[in-house]
């Protein structure tokens, strides 16, 4: 198979279905500088370099959506949804139901996020929670190139707004994309390890950190199972529980602030649904209660580690 | 799309207003009387969305926000399901889950209502950007506040039409109140429409309480949106009688303003006017005063009858 | 002690720090309308309607926060909130941190939330665990007069961003308020009711739910402690973690939607602190993950009821 | 406050230009060599910061955005501790945590930088009423792009500095680039001064690329302000001359549109000026170089010879 880059992943899964679909049309700061490749062959229209204004990017991508067009917009960095909340949760999560359902909102919402570049949390701020709280939304938040591009066509043939979270820790990886048509669907985990004493269940950069702890534990004849959510919302809880019924411990793992995250809705579905089974209360990591550093020593120190993973499931399994 | 109302002759004009106002009093006075969730009603401004809505064609859609019902009658809703909706009832334009606030009718081309001030504008572009690449003949009428003028969602609204050149009739109702506050605490300038040149559109303001004056700029104003394919500007003069939500005991209102704006009520300037120049009889008048109030309570009698909505349905139409 | 309404508890609060502190001042749409005693106590300076722009309203606060004010601002409610969201998480939360410490954001951001006026989800939308996952904010939603007083003084007085929710389900009861000043600090839940064999956490309106179903219980030998939270951020752990330890069962109810609310952080607290003591598993009541309707029947079902509360405390008392 | 270095002769602001322009080549030299964060340069917009500081007097404060160098290097800043906060390092001005993006330092008046695109200007209207409210005598100027101009919050900031009479210097940088979109794409006028005229506020557009009008503007404005305590919009029309973030190879840059700009480098531009005026000798212009040159070199020594902050304060100075 080949081995591209997410950036290349997200380009193809761009490209595969605007070919597709003559609805589907990508706007955003900078999206047709960045990729003249889309605009030869799609044409000024279908790729629109916009304003420098998140609210009305958001806005026009909501009404398009609800009138016939499938429209995919880059925020660019996550912070910058601050000014485009109102279209995408009062507008494209709520209409929908507020009007009896008179109305659809296709569209994709696509914005960077996590450590990597060293710049700060106005440009590093893990807001994935924020949407998965948010009714009438979906979140994915992929960890490999084909999970990228699978997961983004599946997000613009879905016929709800799909917020798209990329790590830009992760855009420099290279990996695996099945050639030709293949869609990941949303609302599905996939198990990244299979192992018999732990669950780690993460999503995005820390997938591979978890993995590389699965990999040091396994030297101590420790088998964890990595499950790598992918979509945030909706969730795939069979697959959590299944492990977790197999394996009784469970640790997730997440960049974004610990307090009030994704683990926690996690953790407590793992409580509520497997606590016959729990050999061991459930363990959460995530970045600390504070905005993540510009300085790459900082901003680095923030995401939990392998270190710090190894060291929640050997503390688990010790509880035994 | 079912045929809209007749607005062509004036006594068409007359009687699309006297069904907003009696339908709006007959809300407010039920507000009063049994503690139905208010209204904001539109008691004076009733020329600006008569005028305005006649100068549209069955292919044009409609924005409107929290005060919404003479644009939802004048382009020919059922006072019966809007009251219905007004109450919660099932038989509302939105099944009652949007109450009075953001009532959409797609089948008349009432779209996407939005109560959060300037929701709509964030979303109008978005239906022109369908409108336009889907190759459809209407244009989009975006009604909208001064209040929502102060939102920075205005601004960046009417710069993406200008810039990626939308066919959009902005229609500022300028009613002089932002809730409890009153335009002039809010802005240097008295008029909205300065900004059209600002951002290289056409621009105007007309006496928002003389519906030939309102339907005469608006002709003009969506002739030239159709020959240009450019968005226009357009402000309606008026003022906002009653007070914000029924019930609202206007204390804060000057009573002098009050009164001088009463005296130029814009159903009694057209009445008199018409009965004056013999377009009107007063047998005539009478007569559309009847059918008025049949219609009304014949609204009230059927949102009354409709079934409450049911809790079981709490989590439907929320994805699609 | 005097009976008050919460809404004059709130107007109590701020005249007294007013009176206190001259640097405090109220900024918002219709502030200065609403609380006409306030303007002529202190001034229309300190008391100050706005233009109807929340992004603004609330960088104003921010700015001047950090350069010697200490503004409460009016935001209205709490979905108007997603206009300022950049200014209050990206600013107000952020800055003194990537600053180096260098600046303080003494300010109080006041919203109103829940169910209570038929209004549907575009006003009625329960953010609180945004803002509780957002570093360098901190959350509080009392529930009664007595606390809405004592808590808002505490923000007031607070050198950080405080979002300070008012549930309007609460706001027509009256309840006793110490006279003088009495502080109730940021960070301290209060039991509202003492019982040995099971915990209900909540905050806001369903802490009256919780009571009601406590009284229930109570009359079938069922003693259940209610915890009110009163501060979501900071959170005061201990208290719940000692109700949990002499329980051993909690039962953690909010209007918010279940999916991804406080009640995920506190049942995954639960679960982590108090693994060893719990003899059922955590359970969390709350809003389905759905936009509130306005329809009033939808929007009363929207909420964990006393029958809901009871029905989970029972399941949990049955597998023991 | 520190004394302020002078700006008061032709020769001094040259020498500030030049510092810029070195203290910002190095920058990107070093982003090119050894991957250290990138900067937003400010190459060819050296006259427009100038300018403006060297109107302002040291009770004046600042705000500005991602592309500050220029503004705090004219305010006096020491160029290693600023070119450690670049690097991360512990003795910048904000101990690292902020790197190139968002360097506030108050201690020369230069507050709450943010890299939030119009974050600025959402910030000044609050510090601007600390001044008046505080009786403080120092006016605010917010430094902000033609790309924030087409944020909302632009206007929403002028329009309530309009209102409230906040004395606000309001500067736009027009450099006509917004990242990687040309200014042309992004609004029909030319101009951003074409604004103020809307909000009732002084407004001119000044050459930016030549210093000593920049500053004869600015104090003219700056006076303006004094005199009324009104805001005042200022326009400097000026060039980006490099990349938005280092390293940036220019490809989508129109090669005769920025030889046509560098041919009127505003550093040039006065040292031929003054040479030919005899306002500089030789000697003097070789003398300053020569000083240029050891600063900055020195402040590289500085900067990475400063210790990396420790991550066991990764969640310090988050709350006060
Ligand atoms: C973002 C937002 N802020 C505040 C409100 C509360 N509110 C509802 S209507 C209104 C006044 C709107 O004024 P204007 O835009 O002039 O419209 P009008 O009500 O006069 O028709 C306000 C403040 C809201 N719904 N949304
Ligand atoms: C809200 C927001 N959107 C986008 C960005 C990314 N970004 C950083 S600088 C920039 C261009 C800003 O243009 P302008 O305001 O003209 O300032 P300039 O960079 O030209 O100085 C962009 C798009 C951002 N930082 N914030
Ligand atoms: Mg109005
Ligand atoms: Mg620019």
């Amino acid at each position: 198979m080949e081995q591209i880059s997410i950036e290349r992943a997200i380009g193809q899964a761009l490209a595969e279905e605007m070919r597709r679909d003559a609805r589907v049309l990508l706007l955003g700061e900078g999206v047709a500088t960045k990729r003249p490749e889309l605009v030869a062959e799609f044409g000024p229209a279908r790729v629109r370099n916009t304003p420098l204004a998140e609210a009305i990017i958001a806005g026009t991508a909501v009404g398009a959506a609800a009138t016939g067009l499938r429209p995919v917009i880059d925020l660019l960095f996550a912070p910058f949804l601050s000014y485009a909340m109102d279209a995408l949760v009062n507008s494209a999560g709520k209409l929908r139901h507020l009007s009896g359902g008179q109305f659809e909102f296709p569209l994709v919402a696509i914005a960077m996020t996590g450590a990597g570049w060293g710049v700060g949390s106005q440009h590093n701020h893990n807001l994935e929670a924020w949407f998965a709280h948010a009714p009438g939304l979906k979140v994915v938040m992929p960890s490999t190139p084909a999970d990228f591009k699978g997961l983004l066509k599946s997000a613009i043939r879905d016929d709800n707004p799909v917020l798209y979270f990329v790590d830009i820790g992760l855009l420099q990886q290279a990996g695996e994309v099945p050639a030709g048509e293949s869609l990941v669907p949303l609302g599905r985990a996939a198990i990244a390890r299979s192992g018999r004493d732990l669950s780690l269940v993460s999503y995005a950069k820390t997938v591979p950190v978890c993995l590389e702890a699965a990999a040091r534990l396994a030297a101590d004849g420790i088998e964890a199972e990595v499950i790598d959510l992918r979509s945030i919302k909706p969730l795939d809880l069979g697959t959590v529980l299944d492990s977790v019924r197999r394996t009784g411990r469970v640790v997730v793992v997440h960049e974004a602030n610990r307090s009030f995250g994704v683990g926690a809705e996690l953790a407590a579905l793992v409580a509520e649904h497997a606590f016959d089974v729990l050999k061991a209360r459930p363990l959460r990591l995530g970045g600390p209660d504070a905005p993540a550093a510009a300085s790459i020593p900082l901003e680095q120190a923030y995401v939990p580690s392998v270190g710090a993973v190894c060291e929640a499931a050997r503390s688990l399994l010790r509880c035994d | 799309m079912s045929p809209l109302p007749s607005l062509a002759r004036p006594a068409d004009r007359l009687e699309a207003m006297l069904l907003i106002r009696a339908y709006e009093l007959r809300l407010a006075a039920l507000a009063a009387e049994t503690g139905i969730p208010g209204t904001c009603s539109a008691v004076g401004q009733e020329a600006a969305a008569v005028g305005v809505v006649s100068a549209l064609t069955g292919d044009d859609l409609i924005l409107t926000n929290h005060r919404s019902a003479g644009h939802l009658l004048a382009r020919g809703a059922d006072p019966g399901r809007m009251m219905a909706e007004v109450m919660g009832r099932r038989d509302g334009y939105c099944k009652g889950r949007s109450g009075s606030l953001h009532i959409s009718a797609r089948e008349l081309g009432v779209v996407l209502t939005s109560t959060i001030v300037g929701g709509e504008l964030s979303l109008a572009t978005g239906v022109a950007l369908s409108q336009t690449m889907l190759g459809r003949p209407g244009i989009v009428a975006c009604f909208f506040g001064d209040g929502a003028a102060c939102e920075g969602i205005f601004h960046e609204a009417l710069n993406l039409a200008a810039v990626w050149k939308l066919p959009i009739l902005f229609v500022c109702e300028n009613n002089q109140w932002q809730a409890f506050v009153h335009r002039r605490e809010t802005m240097l300038a008295e008029h909205i429409s300065g900004f059209a040149a600002a951002y290289g559109v056409g621009g105007a303001t007309v006496d928002g309480n003389d519906v030939e004056a309102v339907r005469a700029a608006a002709l003009e104003a969506v002739e030239s949106i159709r020959a240009s394919g450019r968005p226009f500007l357009l402000e309606t003069a008026t003022y906002r009688m009653r007070g914000h939500l029924e019930p609202d005991d206007q204390h804060y209102v000057d009573a002098g303003e009050l009164a001088a704006w009463r005296a130029r009520d814009p159903i009694a300037q057209l009445r008199s006017r018409l009965l004056a120049a013999g377009g009107l009889t007063d047998g005539e008048a009478d007569a559309i005063d009847a059918r008025i109030a049949a219609r009304v309570a014949a609204a009230e009698d059927f949102a009354l009858a409709s079934p409450w909505p049911d809790p079981a349905g709490l989590a439907d139409d929320v994805y699609a």
